[in-house]
């Protein structure tokens, strides 16, 4: 146990390494996420009333985007020279390899969060001071379950060639819920929440990360051992 | 005596489908408040209920397989899903057609209902699809026994959310599907639902046998077409001279 | 000058089955193609055996099977008597692969490369620390240690994915043309390394189609030729004695009486 | 509204769905057991002639 939490903190932090030391694909996948934002803005005209209506729908839906790109990325990077071979190879649990996986995901998603929620506030001018603490339980909540979905289907789809295309069609229906979830609860937070159903959004955030974590440390040595 | 099971198998369905169908159009009196529409609930609840059966089918095919590394479950979970798919559409078609002559709409962005099956129709297009991208069995049983688990447990959640997003507070849509098994509705209605989910159910077995058994010959010819290959290689490896490969 | 013995640490569980590697009937298809058609073989423990064979003779995916990164079509192999699409996770622990690829982190330097391998090898943190330097020094990298994998030449990729197959302690190491892309000194280094392993009992595979380069150290060794075994020379490595499902033909009996007398 | 249509609709293109889809299952599983048969011997050893 104590050897799979090693194991599990080692690639974390190997792959928070490498991202912070090549900044590929951070700096790429936080563009493209500020760029989206910007261009929702565009689609949606001029009207600030609309843009603020919008912003939460339009905060998660590029945070879900951008961190397609940013999770898949993770296990992409391991192909590059053959490392996810000598991955699978090692002597450690499967489990610790997901864990590992699933928390770098996380952090990822936590950074893109985080640098995503500031530019809707600029863009749309949403006053997201007044609530941070729900922001970022939804946040930290809604990020863990994205990550523990495209961290196991990141794995199924990493050595097929249409994988760019097959993982957002694969993983999209599945987080559908957990877009819905944070949304309402982005929408709850920002206005105060008037109706008391924020903690209702959360604990449903809360069970989606809980099952499909279960989910994907039960299935993920399936979907990385062929 | 498998392929004579199937047979009355099928024409049990078929004659249970035509009967039950035909009471459904023109035997039963119409709704009081929705008129003729309702004879789209007896087809739509059906096909909803089968729909969630098949893609049941296709998460337990899929723990069986994990499980036990028969390859037969794996066939199964594809039998499953395929119809499912098909099942999923059918509540999607049926539940338009009704909601344009009693809503006015048909797709209800309000209704959760409709919005859970459409992403569930998402779900397995993609588990579909993910299943035709590679040919080597045991790979494919292994992809897609993780897409269909979590699949399967990503429905209650969806469920859940679409419900809560309609509204927290509020009750149920007035002329809900549930109208035709709502205890007050009359007995004759109830029995009509009935009748067309039994008719339904027979016939979905037979297509899942069906399905299966096709899945099993396929299996087989890929598997003849491997140790044709096999024999091949042998034959050219050992310079030209076939060797005799034996079981 | 290179030192001329390099140290090896001896394996972390002695082999328990009376061969280190078994191969039988093992046939690999991808999609229509057989790359491996049927192979019998045996490797007893503590041997150096070479694996020769020209280009998709099969020799890489034998390697990539044994390691358990490939599921065998037909046929079963075993590595210490441990099935290896079962008893995966056994095998895993007494095993080393040099693959083609050297499956580094490029953003990463060397020693760090090494200290996550040490950890994911189970290697104790404070052994890892003695350890990494230990092998940078053996393998030829210490001036480079802190540098970027990324700037690395092919040739330093190649030692420092030899440096990781003796970083952690298996009974059973699995070669890739070692040689590859390496100069003279490096192929001075592997020589020395396959010696190393022998000294400690540990068995090595090593596949090449430059049969001349591993002379001087192996003990014997098998060539593949289109998926199948056509001959086997030397010392340490056999067709099964146990009688097979498939035979593999005549040709390969013959060769392996040959061997044996 | 003339809910008429709609019922057509419905009923047709799930009776005739199911319908064209048991057809469809009988003409693959059709094709898939001639393939066998043919497969099937080409699986045996090849004849050796000398």
């Amino acid at each position: 146990m104590t050897r799979d939490v090693a194991v599990a903190l080692a690639l974390a932090r190997k792959d928070a390494l490498a991202e912070l030391r090549g900044r590929v694909a951070t700096g790429t996948t936080l563009f493209f996420g500020a760029i989206v934002l910007l261009l929702f803005g565009f689609a949606l005209g001029p009207d600030a009333r609309r843009l603020q209506e919008a912003a939460p729908g339009l905060l998660w839906l590029a945070i879900v985007f951008a961190g397609l790109l940013a999770v898949g990325r993770l296990h992409e990077a391991e192909t590059e020279d053959g490392a996810l071979e000598q991955l699978a190879l090692y002597p450690v649990s499967r489990h610790a390899l997901y864990a590992g996986k699933a928390l770098a995901g996380f952090a990822a998603m936590l950074v893109l969060g985080g640098v995503l929620l500031p530019i809707v506030a600029l863009l749309y001018r949403v006053d997201v001071l007044a609530a941070v603490l729900p922001l970022a339980a939804t946040l930290v909540l809604g990020a863990a379950g994205f990550a523990a979905v495209v961290t196991c289907y990141a794995a199924l789809t990493v050595r097929m060639r249409s994988r760019e295309l097959l993982l957002p069609l694969l993983v999209l229906p599945v987080v559908a819920p957990l877009l819905l979830a944070a949304v309402k609860a982005t929408v709850a937070s920002l206005a105060g929440d008037p109706l008391g159903e924020l903690g209702a959004w959360l604990a449903l955030l809360a069970a989606f990360a809980a099952l499909m974590l279960i989910a994907g440390a039960v299935t993920y040595r399936f979907a990385l051992d062929d | 005596m498998t392929e004579v099971l199937t047979r009355v198998l099928g024409w049990a369905g078929l004659l249970a489908v035509a009967a039950a169908t035909a009471y459904a159009l023109f035997g039963v009196p119409a709704d009081l408040n929705q008129g003729d529409a309702q004879r789209i609930m007896y087809v739509h609840v059906p096909a909803a209920w089968l729909a969630y059966l098949s893609f049941g089918v296709t998460a337990l095919g899929g723990i069986g397989w994990l499980w036990k590394r028969d390859l037969r479950f794996d066939w199964l979970a594809l039998a499953g899903a395929e119809i499912g798919v098909m099942f999923t559409f059918f509540t999607l078609w049926a539940g338009a057609m009704w909601g344009r002559p009693v809503w006015g709409v048909f797709y209800q962005w309000e209704d959760p209902r409709i919005l859970s099956t459409t992403i569930l129709l998402a779900l397995y297009i993609g588990y579909l699809l993910l299943r035709r991208l590679t040919d080597d069995p045991v790979r494919r049983a292994n992809r897609a026994a993780v897409v269909g688990i979590v699949a399967a447990l990503d429905i209650p959640i969806t469920h859940f959310s679409v419900e809560w997003w309609r509204g927290l507070h509020q009750g149920p849509t007035i002329g809900s599907p549930e109208r035709v098994l709502d205890p007050a509705a009359p007995g004759q209605f109830v029995l009509t639902l009935l009748a067309m989910l039994a008719a339904f159910t027979i016939a979905w077995a037979y297509l899942v046998v069906r399905r299966y058994q096709l899945a099993a010959v396929q299996a087989r010819v890929d598997e003849a077409a491997r140790r044709g290959s096999l024999a091949a290689a042998r034959a050219a490896a050992e310079g030209g001279v076939p060797r005799v490969v034996t079981e | 000058m290179p030192p001329t013995t390099i140290y090896v640490a001896p394996p972390r569980r002695a082999l328990e089955a009376p061969s280190a590697a078994v191969a039988r009937d093992l046939a690999r298809l991808f999609g229509r193609s057989a790359a491996l058609a049927g192979v019998s073989l045996e490797v007893e423990p503590g041997r150096c055996v070479a694996l020769l064979g020209p280009n998709g003779a099969g020799k890489t995916t034998l390697l990539r099977v044994l390691a358990t990164l490939l599921r065998p079509t037909y046929g079963t192999a075993f590595v210490d008597g441990l099935d290896v699409t079962t008893h995966a996770g056994q095998v895993r622990e007494r095993v080393a692969f040099l693959s083609h690829a050297a499956g580094l982190y490029a953003d990463l330097t060397a020693r760090e490369n090494l200290a996550f391998a040490a950890t994911m090898l189970g290697l104790d943190p404070v052994d890892a620390r003695q350890r990494v330097p230990e092998v940078l020094e053996a393998v030829g990298l210490s001036a480079a240690a802190d540098r970027r994998v990324a700037a690395f030449s092919a040739g330093m990729r190649r030692r420092l994915a030899l440096g990781r197959t003796i970083l952690g302690r298996p009974s059973v190491v699995l070669l890739d043309e070692p040689h590859a892309a390496l100069d003279a000194d490096g192929m001075e280094l592997v020589a020395r390394l396959l010696a190393a392993w022998r000294e400690v009992g540990v068995t090595t595979l090593v596949a090449s189609h430059q049969a001349d380069r591993l002379a001087d150290v192996i003990d014997g060794s098998v060539t593949l030729e289109r998926g199948l075994v056509t001959d086997i020379t030397g010392t340490g490595v056999r067709v099964p004695s146990e009688p097979l499902a498939v035979p593999v033909g005549e040709r390969v009996a013959l060769h392996a009486a040959e061997a044996r007398s | 509204m003339n809910p008429l249509p709609f019922i057509v609709a419905a009923y047709a293109v799930i009776v005739g769905g199911l319908g064209a889809y048991v057809v469809l299952l009988w003409r693959r599983l059709a094709r898939a057991r001639a393939e066998l048969d043919q497969a099937a011997p080409s699986a045996d050893p090849p004849r050796d002639d000398g």
